[in-house]
């Protein structure tokens, strides 16, 4: 990186470096034409590569976003702060959202599930709440050769890593196995937290003068670009783009969890706003904090806390170090912060302030190295209304329904339950602490978790559900089912769905029949949501999940929580009795296609 | 009487020990950071599972250099109950309070499932409410629970019946399937499964209720403490 | 007969929450002295077969590269010693 | 200044899980020439105010017994470099 610290701003334009970085040539026009009036600096044309990136500013699916169903009454918080919140009466809240480490765990599988839990777990802490249950959605190909079973066993091991040192109990997820997901595995990851209603959070820096205080790991050269790393998609001539390892420290996590708790608890009077330091690290977080506070903010990057030496402006403000917070402090109080965190073990440094105006400006070894509007980074980049068109091969698709050919009942029967997407996942979740906080009544195995809350009659469900096949042949109708399937579950333990979380796992948006599968899903998943009365309260997109231009099965995640209300109608899936009647409710049609049958 | 609990960085499951100690065996119990210096206040010092400092090195290796590290060793010196669950007992063969030591799992994955044990010793002070030879289920959850010592220790441990619990199904590789073991005088204990996981009947067990009752009965016959 | 001895480390600039716990720990222990700690593993493997170090090398780069090591993130070096083995 | 690398293996006698962990997935990867396989931690500690190679010696075993090596089980050894500082 050094050598292109020296680069100009001419430069940048000449070469198109920005292009490298995953700007377009209209973006970049618009940020010198428009926005700036000159010429971006090169820290300046890394915060828009970051900020600007599908991950940090959802510019291809913000439209369809917008076709969710958000608002219910049950909703205290809907998508737009760190996580989404929902009340559970007793002022107690439940705060919940799913992320997805697909790109980083398809490179670095163990780390890359490791980080993606660090990462859910600092979106529901930073609301105030107290994690308690994580859950993982899972997509691999059949283990075939050794490096399906390599990533297969390595991203196991990285969530067990994870959620079983920082103590929250993994109790449910859902694991399918199909080709498509060969060189793509999906890695979404789930939390669920607990909190009381009068201890919400915002991430936003607010009152001039006031102090950003950063928290956690120092920061180092790991996972620069990161964000638009995520966004782009992978292809077998350019393995040496896929470098972006960030290690996992779920120690110094837990310890940073602690101690965010403990202000966001015993020092509400001084503390303004918090936000973890997700995806494009410091610019986000910071530059996210004052754009929604309407605020400005001046940050010293002498002053950020840093493991290597040497580090430009532009590495400290991408890097992607994990287990890092930041703060906005009422001024005068800082060292009651710094205190706090000094007794965890924890670096923290005052590196900044709130300004008045609106610009964001960053110095650098007595230089200004960048001074840009705060809004042009956080809410500024373009939003594309991408082209719609019906995939080929649902033009193509028999209108008819497979019909198995079964002979033998029984043996099918035994094949069916070989399969591996049917077959027990103990071999999974035996590898997490499912029982930490001893809150877990039910654990994995039956159809929804269940976590008790504790001193109370009431208890959480929750799964995750959606299956690829289902919206390969028909996206809005696999989108219903997935919901559907969820509400079932929920249901099913004797729990009253509340509301969801997706992780949007997507092809390529600017692709007309990729995005078609994106668009359809979404209204889907809506009609559906509107049904149960479970709104979407946050989520995530994963766009370009494609190799060689091939894209996955469109799998959107759906993660629902339910409230089970007494201890006593907590219901598990397993017989119970010999002589029990057995019900089928409901209608059994001539449904085959998509099923593990016709996969067989 | 009064538990301590001591929070190490990087534990995880003291509040589950605190709860139980709270919620179900009904008496006093405080949480001690690892800083402190002083268990004099207390009948019976336990130490809880997790990951303190992050098992890092090997489990248990840091916390065993911790400030409080030097009290538990005079508090079990003076005969009084100490109880390390899981990284607890890590911690204790570190410290060596306990002989051995906890490998890693002879699959090389962390297990969280439950156990059936046997209670092999019915006379400590730790298990005078089971009876000998009976089973429990305990949950169990560790990546690091893989007990060994050399063939010396073992005779030892046989003759002296320092041998407490014992896996029906070995789970981890442990020698002699040993689940938990105790000191030469029997007040220091040290067991891998979770016993403060089974006191509730909506959490799948209670067999861990008769651990906390006996010691609970055995301080308060000592007289170890004052009320 | 050739024994091969692996030291496996991480890369530069990929963080190591292990050698920072164990420093941390050092200096809680008084050891102000220690300014920096690094930590890797180490192999030794003995080789029966291989007719030349040329072979033993050959396939202890493809053992590393497969197993011992994760490219990813790590780098090894070894030294291969040919052992006399009596018959 | 002195640099320290300090090798911890485990005791002859003691069976490593995860050592054996390894040569079974080897054999199982097709390398049956391995005959055996050791696992150990390697370290390497700057020490920057030790006045004499004897002082860092005693400095590192220390460290060693209290917190790098478990003694029951391991045994370690390491040589001491004296690094030139450039002033
Ligand atoms: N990755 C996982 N993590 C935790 N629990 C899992 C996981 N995969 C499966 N399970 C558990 O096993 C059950 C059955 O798994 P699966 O067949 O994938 O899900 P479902 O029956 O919901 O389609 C799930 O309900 C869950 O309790």
């Amino acid at each position: 990186m050094s050598e292109t610290a020296a680069l100009t701003p001419e430069t940048i334009q000449t070469t198109k470096y920005y292009q490298g970085l995953g700007l377009t040539d209209a973006e970049y026009q618009l940020i010198t034409t428009k926005i700036l009036q000159r010429l971006p600096t090169y820290t300046e044309i890394g915060l828009y590569s970051g900020m600007w990136s599908e991950h940090c500013s959802y510019k291809n699916s913000k439209p369809v976003l917008k076709k969710f169903w958000t608002k219910a009454k049950q909703v205290v918080e809907g998508p737009g702060e760190g996580a989404g919140i929902i009340d559970i009466g007793d002022n107690q809240g439940i705060v919940f959202k799913a992320e997805s480490h697909n790109h980083p765990s398809a490179v670095e599988p163990f780390q890359g599930a490791t980080t993606g839990v660090g990462g859910i777990l600092r979106d529901i802490f930073s609301m105030g709440a107290r994690p308690i249950a994580l859950l993982d959605s899972l997509r691999f190909s059949e283990p075939k050769t050794a490096h399906d079973k390599y990533l297969i066993n390595q991203i196991v091991a990285g969530i067990a890593a994870y959620g079983n040192c920082i103590g929250v109990p993994t109790v449910g997820g859902d694991t399918a196995f199909d080709a498509t997901y060969a060189t793509n595995p999906l890695v979404n990851v789930m939390c669920v937290g607990l909190m009381d209603l009068t201890n919400r959070e915002k991430g936003q820096a607010t009152g001039v003068g006031n102090s950003i205080i950063y928290v956690g790991a120092k920061t180092g050269r790991d996972g620069i670009n990161g964000a638009s790393f995520a966004s782009a998609q992978f292809d077998s001539k350019h393995k040496s783009q896929r470098s972006a390892v960030q290690v996992g420290d779920p120690f110094t996590e837990k310890l940073v969890m602690e101690a965010c708790l403990d202000v966001i608890h015993k020092h509400q009077d001084t503390l303004v706003g918090i936000q973890d330091m997700g995806a494009a690290g410091l610019v986000s977080s910071s530059a996210e904090m004052a754009s929604k506070a309407g605020s400005g903010m001046t940050l010293n990057l002498d002053l950020v806390p840093q493991r290597e030496a040497n580090m430009t402006a532009f590495e400290l403000m991408l890097s992607e170090s994990q287990e890092r917070m930041l703060l906005c402090i009422k001024a005068g109080s800082e060292n009651e912060i710094l205190d706090l965190f000094t007794d965890y073990g924890l670096t923290a440094a005052v590196i900044g302030q709130v300004t008045t105006g609106h610009q964001y400006q960053l110095s650098h070894h007595g230089q200004i190295v960048a001074d840009v509007p705060v809004d042009s980074l956080a809410t500024a980049a373009p939003v594309y209304h991408r082209e719609k068109a019906v995939p080929e091969h649902i033009l193509r698709q028999a209108t008819t329904q497979f019909s198995p050919k079964i002979t033998e009942p029984t043996q099918i029967l035994k094949q069916m339950l070989q399969q591996l997407t049917i077959a027990s996942k103990k071999m999974i979740y035996e590898t997490y602490d499912t029982q930490v906080q001893t809150n877990t009544v039910v654990r994995p195995g039956s159809d929804a978790a269940v976590v008790r809350i504790r001193h109370t009659d009431k208890a959480l469900a929750m799964t995750t559900d959606v299956n690829g096949r289902y919206l390969y042949l028909d996206p809005y109708v696999g989108g219903e089912i997935a919901v559907a399937e969820a509400a079932r579950n929920i249901v099913a333990t004797g729990g009253v769905p509340l509301g969801i979380t997706d992780c949007l796992n997507f092809g390529n948006p600017t692709k007309p029949d990729q995005f078609y599968e994106l668009d359809e899903a979404v209204m889907g998943m809506t009609a559906a949501c509107k049904v149960f009365n479970t709104p979407v309260i946050s989520g995530n997109v994963s766009l370009n999940n494609e190799f060689n231009d091939v894209a996955i099965y469109p799998t959107p995640m759906v993660g629902m929580v339910g409230l089970i209300k007494g201890l006593n109608r907590i219901t598990t899936q397993n017989f119970k009795q010999v002589n029990d009647k057995v019900y089928v409710v409901g209608q059994t049609g001539n449904d085959f296609n998509g099923t593990e049958i016709q996969n067989y | 009487m009064k538990f301590a609990v001591v929070a190490f960085p990087g534990s995880n499951c003291e509040m589950d020990l605190v709860y139980a100690i709270e919620d179900v065996v009904k008496e006093q119990v405080e949480l001690v950071p690892s800083t402190a210096t002083d268990l004099s206040d207390y009948g019976a010092v336990l130490l809880p599972g997790g990951f303190s400092y992050g098992d890092y090195l090997r489990s248990g290796a840091i916390a065993q250099l911790a400030p409080i590290m030097p009290a538990v060793k005079r508090f079990a010196a003076a005969g009084k109950p100490v109880l390390g669950i899981c990284n607890g007992f890590q911690i204790l063969t570190e410290a060596r309070l306990l002989p051995g030591s906890l490998q890693r799992n002879q699959e090389s994955k962390f297990v969280c499932k439950v156990a059936d044990l046997v209670v092999t010793n019915d006379q400590t002070r730790f298990t005078t409410d089971y009876q000998a030879q009976q089973t429990i289920q305990l949950p169990i959850a560790h990546g690091d629970g893989n007990y060994y010592c050399d063939p010396i220790t073992l005779a030892e441990l046989r003759k002296n019946n320092q041998i407490i619990f014992t896996y029906q199904n070995n789970p981890n590789g442990s020698v002699a399937a040993i689940a938990g073991i105790s000191n030469r005088q029997g007040n220091v204990l040290g067991m891998m499964p979770h016993p403060e996981r089974a006191v509730e009947a909506i959490l799948g067990s209670t067999s861990g209720r008769e651990l906390f009752s006996s010691l609970v009965n055995s301080v308060r016959k000592r007289g170890l403490i004052h009320e | 007969m050739y024994l091969a001895k692996i030291h496996v480390n991480y890369k530069r600039s990929i963080l190591n929450p292990e050698a920072q716990a164990i420093q941390t720990a050092l200096l809680r222990l008084g050891y102000q002295d220690v300014a920096s700690v690094k930590l890797g593993k180490y192999f030794e493997l003995k080789l029966t077969n291989s007719q030349s170090k040329e072979q033993a090398a050959k396939e202890v780069d493809e053992i590393c590269d497969r197993l011992l090591a994760n490219v990813n993130m790590e780098s090894y070096h070894y030294q291969l010693e040919e052992l006399v083995v009596a018959k």
